[in-house]
């Protein structure tokens, strides 16, 4: 049987980085994972509704990006955002309540799966219009440059100067294939470029949009070649492999937050389940689902990790069961949650007179 | 005769039955092919009419809706998916400026035979970017007809008459109708021009249409049950608005409540409301009220959105009102 | 003490002072630097604020829209300008989806203090693309303010409120008004939340706004030549709509007209009808009439555009309609 | 002084067309200058109106490229298009009468000079939104294809068949440089690519999007590699030289006519006059116009036509003349008009029933 989309070679090749580090994006992939297995599990009971779209078979991507980046970097995402989230750094408690509807949630139960939000990790949604985000990130990141080149006082700034230096903020955009063909992705990469504005684009590109196959809506399947038609840097990476998105995240956010201007990033990658809930997944063949998952992010990393010598069996299991247990507190604080009043159906239409904004 | 079948079902035998008789008719969107359809609705189409009829596009509503535009000018007949009436923002500088004007703009040169589908409305916790009602806004615009199917009979049937229609056309799919199941007689036929009474009355008249006539006539049930005898309206087609049937039906039962899922604000219950006013205020007993969308971003909380949309519950209380 | 200027200047000090007095504001846009901007209003604010605070964009309505929402979101504050409301359909997915939805969405995290000014209307022959007045439509959306600025006081007043303002406001200034002009007193302020009587009367409320208000108070001279006393009611703010100025106006006068320059359809017209009926039906003594653009495309030779345009005339006639 | 977009130097060299029609380009290019010449001085007698954008120095695109096309070809055109309806075959007092906003005119004085069509010639407008005509294109040669493949009746089409034998009609579409910005320029450039569509795009690069110079609105201001991000081929052309374009255009639609898929044409070229006659022309340098002016494109190749003996002054005279002449026709014509009765103006809002659209 010949498959579409053969996968990558599973990563393989030494990890660069102590065992803190090492083990922290193990956890994070594993934390991710767990928690989405869990969210299907509770789709299928009705307790979380509407859409809901997994990142399984992602992770080494947002986790990877993430953690190459500041906490007052802004990050803007998708309706396939938990993962960023999660490693941007809210509560998994939190998250699972506005799953839930509750108002407990980063919403108050009104976002949902596709619209998580968070001030405080900067988080600018859980955007669910395809190429919603990307202007917005080009404006996050007009704001950071303006105010980072001192013509404007830092202080004025959503959630206060950045540190007490003036330092670059980068703002990093997370969009699927599927958007570089939507009108926006053309305009926002030309006005980034134009502007020299610091935006880390991050192209997850799971090779689908939906059910139609990239080579089957695009007509330049080299996604680079597309940011090099607005003069933007850019470099394809293997997304399947936590260690190579790091080390591109890495290189790539240095060169963004030094001033060079923007940057694209290619991230190839697979996604395990089916786009939604309501997907039957007759556009592919079961057999490339299984070859990419023999590339599994999670295992081959633990692989090699235990290669190393860096991460024992005992350690894997560790912090499995630390995200099983994370994730089972989650589900119970979910649980736990309090439906929004219905009195409160018309709060926050406007901002309060005399909030912040 | 009569059969049965859902809502979903009869768009999709609507569709096959255009892709069977006329060679120009092909479809266009979304995923309409290796997918099945968003909402399933083209599901098996792919298979049976080929890649050419059945046409996958990019994530590019602006330029596939435009591109339909060019095919329909061409000669051809196209059906544009448009996956939701929210994606249809990005198009709608096409549907206006071009499919709209176009006629009137070439001192009637060039017609723009094209059809144009779309899903819309609420009530499936899908979140404030999913859920919106924007037929109202295309109602206004002069140069397109506009549809709002909400039986199985207008499923199967509206498609043809649209499709034969010289100008552009668009179709209005309520989510929560496609699984809708219901009796579709064998001889029936529809036209594209009229409002229909869905249920006689004499005390109140509700006019309504899509995802609403369910819970009008819901509402209607109740009502009789407490006395009062209303008369349901399902507006059909919300461009041109049926004015003869509207105002029959208010001039018979001297009260009315409108009810439209659109936010309250300049919506079509506000444009129901105004042509009463214009045309048979001294019929009238009572003023005339509506039952909306809140006017706020739809939650995804279930207990929220219900709480935002119009319910059968508030239509009772509305028509109740009126006799107030 | 008072001066005189154009509407046109007064758009311009009143940036010029949003410009000096806050270093978060800037100016985005198409022309809106070198070229001066397409009705002059930004010309030589490049010179005095350089290219960092008067952005010349691409034409690239969505994105620059969008990346204005972003700058709010990141602590500034844009002044958008969309060439004309026709180009805004281009940017409506972000005005709607992003702006408009985003504090609500996120649980009240996070507010975008974006002003977008657009020019809108009619009256000049441009065209069927180039004469829309689509500020309906933004007025039914809920997360967003709507301003008509239709006088020297409002053009010059409205953007500092505006601005303060911790959520999206739309302005929109009627092409018609650019050149128009009037006297400023030095200590007038304004608010973004009133309706305004421009002429007070007692026998017929006349309610409008933006490019009709001068129609409306020379219909309302008319009027009073023939001994008919109209009340001019300016909406100024399309949303929230100030319903207890209206509705104090139609009490007290029980006849009323609403002129619109938007399509009849589906209009703001249409809007301030249903709430008139809904609020003061029983105070009334003629159904409420309007005066809107015929629903038509706009032509472009002068005496087809002022046949589908409202006028003066066309009001007057309305008025004495409602004593028929 | 510095100019900032040095002209190309003045085009040379033979002229490779027998006399008909190397004279019938020239013919052509006089035409369109004195038609809107006149019409710049009619708009400031106040007989025409509105907004009115003139292709003065811009003659050897529209010229050359129309002439490369066939009847059966569909034209698609923006604002700035008095030259494509000519030049396609429109009567000019047709044209002029239109401009006029009588009934006489091609779309009964309702369109204006912005507003252009003829069916007959398959010029479908005239749009003023600047890139929406770009989707419409697309659509046009999906019809186009579709047809000729056969899968369609040909006697379906708009206008009946091409000819006895089904051959491919192909659909030119003029956009300005601005355009490229746009969303609706990616997205038709991705769709024809990726279908394979009979598309000429012809992108008429003034340098000028009203008063923004290309470098300060495109970050990649080479457009070909712009389609070269669709995979589309594209060349550059020198925009002032008429026999450059023209063969340019005739090599670029037979490979376009024969299924090898759409094609991308930059023209180089360069506006003489304002945007539109609102324009008070800040934004550039009066040098840089006069240097393009040297390099006009009907005194140059009128230039080359001479020095080759294949055109006398007395010829260019008498052709000029001819030009004036039809103009002071097309303005009698217009003058002598009448207007639509304001009793029609809900007409043509529909098709009207029994009308074959
Ligand atoms: C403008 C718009 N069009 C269509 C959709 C429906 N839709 C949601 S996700 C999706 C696929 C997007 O694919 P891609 O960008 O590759 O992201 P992925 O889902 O693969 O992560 C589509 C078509 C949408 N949400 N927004
Ligand atoms: C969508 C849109 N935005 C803005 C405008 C206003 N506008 C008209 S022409 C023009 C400049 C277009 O430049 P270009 O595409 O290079 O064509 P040119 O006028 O130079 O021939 C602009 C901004 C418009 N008509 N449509
Ligand atoms: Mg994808
Ligand atoms: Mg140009």
């Amino acid at each position: 049987m010949s498959i579409d989309h053969p996968a990558p070679p599973p990563p393989s090749g030494p990890v660069p980085y102590d065992k803190p580090l090492a083990l922290a994006l193990l956890a994070d992939m594993l934390r991710i994972r767990r928690l989405e297995e869990k969210a299907a599990e509770l789709y299928g009971a009705g307790k979380i509704r509407g859409f809901l779209h997994l990142y399984i078979g992602e992770e080494a991507v947002g986790v990877g990006v993430l953690h190459a980046l500041q906490p007052e970097d802004n990050i803007v995402a998708t309706y396939r955002e938990h993962a960023h989230a999660l490693v941007r750094g809210m509560d998994m408690g939190v998250l699972m309540a506005e799953m839930f509807g509750k108002r407990e949630g980063c919403a108050r139960g009104r976002g949902g799966s596709m619209h998580l939000f968070d001030r405080t990790t900067r988080l600018f949604g859980g955007n669910a219009i395809v190429g919603g985000g990307l202007p917005l990130a080009v404006g996050l990141a007009l704001a950071a440059k303006m105010s980072s080149e001192g013509s404007l006082p830092q202080g004025n700034l959503l959630s206060g100067a950045v540190g007490g230096a003036v330092k670059q903020r980068i703002t990093a955009c997370f969009f699927g294939d599927g958007a570089v063909a939507e009108g926006a992705f053309h305009e926002a990469m030309n006005l980034a470029a134009l502007w020299q504005l610091p935006v880390l684009f991050c192209c997850e590109n799971n090779l689908y949009a939906m059910g139609t196959a990239l080579e089957r809506y695009e007509s330049q399947t080299d996604l680079c070649v597309k940011a090099a038609s607005y003069n933007m840097p850019a470099r394809s990476v293997d997304g399947m492999d936590v260690v190579a998105v790091h080390r591109a995240a890495e290189d790539a956010a240095a060169e963004v937050r030094s001033g060079a201007g923007p940057l694209f990033l290619e991230l190839r990658t697979y996604r395990f389940r089916a786009h939604s809930m309501f997907d039957a997944e007759l556009y592919r063949e079961k057999a490339e689902i299984d070859e990419w998952k023999s590339c599994g992010p999670i295992h081959t990393y633990s692989g090699r990790l235990k290669a190393e010598g860096k991460l024992t069996e005992e350690e894997f299991l560790a912090l499995d069961a630390a995200a099983g247990a994370e994730v089972a507190r989650a589900v119970d604080f979910a649980e736990a949650g309090t439906w929004e009043p219905v009195a409160d159906l018309l709060k926050d239409v406007h901002t309060a007179v005399g909030a912040a904004p | 005769m009569s059969r049965h079948l859902n809502y979903r079902e009869a768009l999709r035998e609507a569709l096959r039955e255009a892709l069977t008789v006329d060679p120009r008719v092909f479809l266009m969107g979304e995923d309409v092919g290796r997918y099945g359809g968003t909402y399933a609705v083209t599901k098996g189409l792919l298979d049976e009419f080929g890649p050419e009829r059945v046409r996958d596009t990019p994530l590019s509503e602006l330029g596939f809706t435009g591109a339909g535009i060019g095919a329909a000018l061409g000669g051809l007949r196209p059906v544009v998916e448009v996956m939701t009436v929210n994606f249809s923002l990005l198009a709608l500088d096409q549907i206006v400026n071009t499919a709209a004007l176009y006629h009137y703009m070439s001192g009637g040169q060039f017609s723009v035979p094209l059809v144009i589908r779309m899903a819309t409305g609420a009530g499936r916790q899908v979140g404030a970017q999913h859920s919106h009602s924007f037929e109202g806004w295309y109602a206004g615009l002069p140069g397109i007809k506009v549809l709002a199917p909400a039986t199985i009979e207008d499923a199967r049937h509206m498609l043809a008459p649209a499709l034969a229609d010289p100008d552009p056309v668009l179709i209005f799919e309520h989510t929560v109708l496609y699984n809708l199941e219901g009796e579709l007689a064998d001889d029936c036929t529809v036209d594209i021009c009229s409002a229909k009474v869905r249920r006689p009355g004499g005390d109140a008249s509700i006019i309504t249409y899509g995802g609403s006539l369910q819970k009008s006539l819901q509402a209607a049930e109740i009502l009789a049950g407490e006395g009062i005898s209303a008369e349901v309206v399902d507006l059909r087609v919300l461009r041109p608005l049926d004015d003869a049937t509207i105002m029959a039906s208010v001039a018979k039962c001297r009260r009315a409540v409108v009810v439209d899922e659109g936010w309250r604000s300049v919506s079509i219950a506000a444009e129901v409301m105004a042509r009463i006013v214009e045309q048979v205020f001294y019929e009238l007993d009572a003023p005339v009220s509506r039952v909306c969308t809140e006017e706020v971003p739809m939650p995804y909380a279930r207990h929220m959105e219900d709480a935002a949309l119009p319910q059968a519950g508030k239509i009772v209380a509305a028509v109740k009102g009126l006799f107030a």
